[in-house]
């Protein structure tokens, strides 16, 4: 249980993907400028990197390993994804059109985060159990929720911020995500 | 008309199961034509690593394919608790004309800054230190992480040090009256690497006749 | 041809630079620039991809339908990655264990998938590789300037460990300010994320700069923004 | 929403922002005061070099902006960024120390926003956090206590919240208490008073009405029933005693003059007790588990980072209309 929790405070604060992995940041970039379109690819995220780390756990160990072909893991990896979010997509539709509406439109996105290759191939290199995958991928959503739902609260701010015309954009994004990044750094030693 | 959708759908399947044949088929050319390259890489890197810590001119076999275990669950040895291990770990053994010239095994300072710092030794078979190397570890940075060789010498300072020399109460950092320089800044950790490498050395002692004549 | 040659060349290097301007695979870009080896490392990895995936993309291109497009472009430039990292630990192994998670990341790099379907997708097969030559360029100069800023300003040096990539490198490492106490925040997550902000806004500027050519100008358009904000 | 509440006191009245920043200056001083008297003068020159450099960078960036230099001086929150700062800091820093720091604040913290009041970050804590990430060894060198010998236990220069997180290994808490000279009746010697030098000035500046009351309370708050829980009479696996936590480190100077800045903190009533809150949390949980001594800073940047989200939460219905 206490391993369980350590894994999450690991993946959520003190390895948080976004600001100390570098993983999704493209998605971090892209739909973190309103709060709403923030909780909904958190949401969307959290589901496909859950299940994503399970999947391809089970891909690794009993199928890549048996056959002796672990080097072809990127490639498993990039289609079973692929295929994990179509078939989300589709389930969604038949049993919450709702759901869908909600989150249909940033399940393709996904795809192309590569926080989700990330964690699939991280959960190898760490050796993690089945258990400890899904809750790793878990942890790691939740952290790119975390800092993605306050990131597009913070953005609405900087809105309105004065800011001198060379930083405008992209530049103090990323200038606002080194000061997070360095917030973070303090629960470096957590875990 | 759903014939036709039914047509498409089945050419572009096999299409697309051609496409991933053929990928498949090159893919295994490099594969096979890189397979010997990478496990030679895998086993110069490991043995490089090994020869800083027990120097080439000390030994003559090929440490890798000579090994033990270092079972927890077992009695084998007397005190393997003294390496801080968390699970059972395979350790080396260095040979010079067929005579145990000394053994490298991990060791884990357990009380590190924050938490576990793992280490790799080797220890000569007349118990002196050939060398020590921290395998990973999560100390701070800039302040703790000095023990990293990239960062700084101070892991060099235990070569040639043995259980008696120094004495042991100066197995310690200078701060507590030990013989090992701390870091500006940082004790603790330099702290834990010392204990846990004379911990090592008291574990060779030990076991001396058991580990020298596997 | 020449010309279409050149404006590619100043799109991918310059005006649509997959990294400065599309902001497009920013996650290998800020993970691996800590230093010029594993920058040049990754930079290389990254071209080749691009340019054998914008090749074989581009001889394919009458083959493919488009439902099953991206499936296969992404099988393609997957494979392609797998290749580099089997080469890179045949060949770099070093190497290899300091930029390693990032190599199979490379897939989930929207420039090369980008580069597929808009490109060479729709283009010859010569100048789809030379596209892809450019496009990879232009992302390993700014991983390069990056790792460049990093190494520099975090240690004081430059070129550190460069016989990991290439054997005759062995003594290029430069101690350009020699006492430098260092500034380890720019190794560190935080740094990497500010000089990569900091190189965006020197893009900018020298936009402006060029557009411009008049400082005058910017200054009094900075001042009506700045006005305008707080209306 | 949130956004549109915050005071944006450069704006509208110039004259008042200058007085409070004055007042805020005038409410440092007994916490100056104690730190001088304990800790020798390298506290007051390290202001001075830092209010220098604060007014050189700040000219700096108004004349590249083609901005007013007279106007925005005037309001001197450069120079209470850096008295902060200065405060923070080890007496007895090198000099670039100083420079490193106070640029992160004024240029990239405050300016690269656009300036006072539109700032995310408290450009203090920046600084602060930057050089302790980056100089941890110069950082964390502070000097003796007056009253402590030098070499008494070997330690030369390392605050009590240091010894506490590093030295003590297994002790209890008495144990520990009792062996090191680094500690006074509640908590470190010296740190006692110079916290009780700026409670005495938050208390002014409580009652001058310059700061609300909800982030004091809600981060000491916080830090003392996390300190009391964990404390457990003082056990060897036990956190420093609520007291300790109270009076050592940077606590007094967190809550009163760095969780309160108007600009980076929450603005809601109900929002500023959450923010205050959280900061007295991961202030404690970076205390006891993490690789800092003091989480002081660190916990204020997490609580900025979170303050719109918290303001767009919390805020008061109905909406005022724009």
């Amino acid at each position: 249980m206490s391993a369980i929790i350590i894994l999450l405070i690991s993946a959520i604060l003190v390895n948080n993907f976004v600001l100390v992995q570098f993983l999704g940041l493209c998605p971090f970039m892209g739909s973190s400028n309103k709060i709403e379109t923030a909780i909904g690819m958190s949401a969307a995220t959290t589901f496909v990197l859950t299940l994503a780390s399970m999947v391809s756990y089970l891909v690794y160990q009993y199928l890549l390993i048996p056959l002796d072909i672990a080097w072809l893991r990127t490639i498993a990896f990039i289609v079973v994804i692929a295929a994990l979010v179509n078939f989300t997509e589709i389930l969604m539709l038949k049993t919450s059109p709702l759901l869908h509406k909600v989150l249909g439109i940033f399940l393709p996105l996904i795809t192309t985060n590569c926080a989700v290759l990330g964690v699939a191939l991280l959960n190898i290199n760490a050796g993690n159990s089945f258990v400890e995958s899904a809750f790793y991928g878990f942890g790691a959503a939740l952290g790119f929720s975390l800092v993605l739902i306050l990131f597009a609260a913070l953005r609405e701010k900087l809105n309105l911020a004065d800011i001198p015309a060379p930083f405008q954009g992209a530049s103090i994004a990323m200038i606002t995500a080194a000061l997070m990044s360095l917030a973070f750094m303090g629960f470096t030693g957590l875990v | 008309m759903s014939n036709e959708l039914r047509n498409s759908v089945s050419q572009s399947a096999f299409k697309l199961a051609s496409f991933a044949a053929c990928v498949g088929v090159i893919l295994s050319a490099v594969f096979a034509l890189s397979e010997a390259r990478i496990a030679e890489q895998q086993l110069n890197a490991q043995r490089q690593a090994m020869n800083i810590i027990f120097p080439a001119n000390l030994h003559d076999n090929d440490f890798i394919n000579d090994t033990f275990k270092l079972d927890l669950t077992t009695n084998d040895f007397n005190q393997l608790d003294l390496l801080g291990l968390r699970e059972n770990s395979t350790a080396y053994i260095a040979r010079s004309n067929d005579q145990i010239s000394g053994v490298i095994f991990p060791a884990i300072a357990r009380d590190g800054y924050n938490g576990d710092i793992n280490i790799l030794l080797g220890i000569s078979s007349s118990g002196s230190v050939t060398g020590v190397r921290v395998i990973s570890h999560r100390e701070t940075p800039g302040l703790g992480d000095l023990i990293d060789l990239r960062l700084s010498n101070w892991i060099l300072s235990f070569n040639n040090r043995s259980l008696r020399n120094p004495e042991p109460a100066a197995w310690t950092v200078v701060k507590n009256g030990g013989e090992f320089d701390q870091f500006t800044g940082a004790t603790i950790t330099p702290r834990a690497v010392t204990a846990a490498t004379a911990k090592a050395l008291q574990f060779f002692e030990l076991n001396k006749t058991v580990l020298l004549s596997l | 041809m020449k010309k279409d040659l050149k404006n590619i060349s100043s799109q991918a290097l310059w005006h649509n630079n997959p990294a400065l301007v599309q902001l497009l695979g920013l996650c290998p870009l800020l993970a691996v620039s800590s230093s010029v080896v594993n920058a040049v490392g990754l930079a290389l990895a990254t071209i080749m991809v691009l340019v054998c995936s914008n090749l074989l993309v581009s001889l394919i291109r009458h083959q493919v339908t488009d439902a099953i497009r991206l499936p296969a472009f992404v099988l393609i430039i997957a494979g392609f990655v797998t290749c580099v990292e089997l080469l890179l630990q045949a060949f770099a192994y070093s190497l290899y264990l300091s930029i390693g998670i990032f190599i199979p990341l490379i897939v989930t790099n929207c420039a090369i998938l980008g580069r597929a379907v808009s490109f060479a997708a729709k283009n010859t097969p010569l100048i789809s590789a030379f596209d892809g030559l450019m496009t990879g360029l232009g992302f390993g100069l700014v991983l390069l300037a990056l790792g460049a800023v990093r190494e520099l300003i975090g240690t004081g040096a430059l070129f550190a460990n460069m016989e990991l990539l290439l054997p005759f490198t062995e003594n290029w490492e430069l101690s350009i300010l020699p006492g430098y106490p260092g500034f380890l925040l720019a190794l560190l997550p935080p740094g990497a994320f500010l000089f990569m902000g900091l190189l965006l806004a020197l893009k900018n500027l020298i936009d402006k700069q060029v557009a411009e050519k008049d400082l005058k100008d910017i200054e009094s358009e900075l001042g009506s923004t700045a006005t305008h904000t707080q209306n | 929403m949130a956004v549109k509440s915050i005071k944006l006191p450069k704006n509208h009245q110039a004259l008042s922002t200058s007085l409070i920043m004055l007042w805020v200056l005038a409410a440092c001083l007994p916490g100056l005061i104690a730190l001088t008297v304990f800790f020798g003068w390298g506290t007051l020159i390290n202001i001075a070099w830092l209010c220098l450099w604060a007014l050189l960078f700040e000219s700096l960036v108004l004349i590249l902006r083609k901005r007013s230099l007279s106007f925005y001086l005037k309001d001197y929150s450069a120079l209470v960024t850096a008295v902060l700062l200065g405060l923070c800091i080890p007496p007895s820093s090198p000099w670039w120390l100083g420079i490193t720091g106070i640029f992160f604040a004024i240029v990239i913290a405050k300016h690269l926003y656009g300036g006072l009041g539109h700032n995310l970050f408290n450009p203090a804590m920046v600084a602060y956090a930057v050089l302790l990430i980056a100089f941890p060894v110069e950082m964390t060198n502070w000097a003796l206590p007056l009253g402590v010998e030098q070499n008494v236990d070997g330690f030369t220069g390392a605050t009590a919240l240091d010894l506490f997180r590093n030295e003590r290994g297994g002790m209890l808490i008495s144990e520990f208490w009792s062996q090191s000279s680094f500690f006074g009746t509640f908590s470190g010697i010296g740190w006692e008073w110079v916290n009780f030098g700026f409670l005495l000035g938050g208390l002014v500046l409580l009652y001058k009405r310059i700061i609300g009351w909800q982030i004091p309370l809600a981060m000491l708050g916080s830090l003392l029933l996390m300190a009391a829980i964990f404390y457990d009479g003082g056990s060897s696996a036990s956190g420093g005693s609520p007291f300790m936590h109270l009076f050592g480190g940077g606590t007094m100077l967190g809550a009163f003059f760095i969780a309160t800045d108007p600009v980076t903190a929450s603005t809601t009533p109900k929002g500023r007790l959450i923010y205050g809150a959280l900061i007295g949390i991961v202030t404690y949980v970076i205390r006891i588990w993490g690789a800092y001594p003091d989480g002081i800073a660190f916990a204020v940047l997490l609580g900025n980072f979170a303050a719109p989200f918290i303001d767009y939460y919390t805020q008061p219905k109905p909406i005022p209309d724009v």
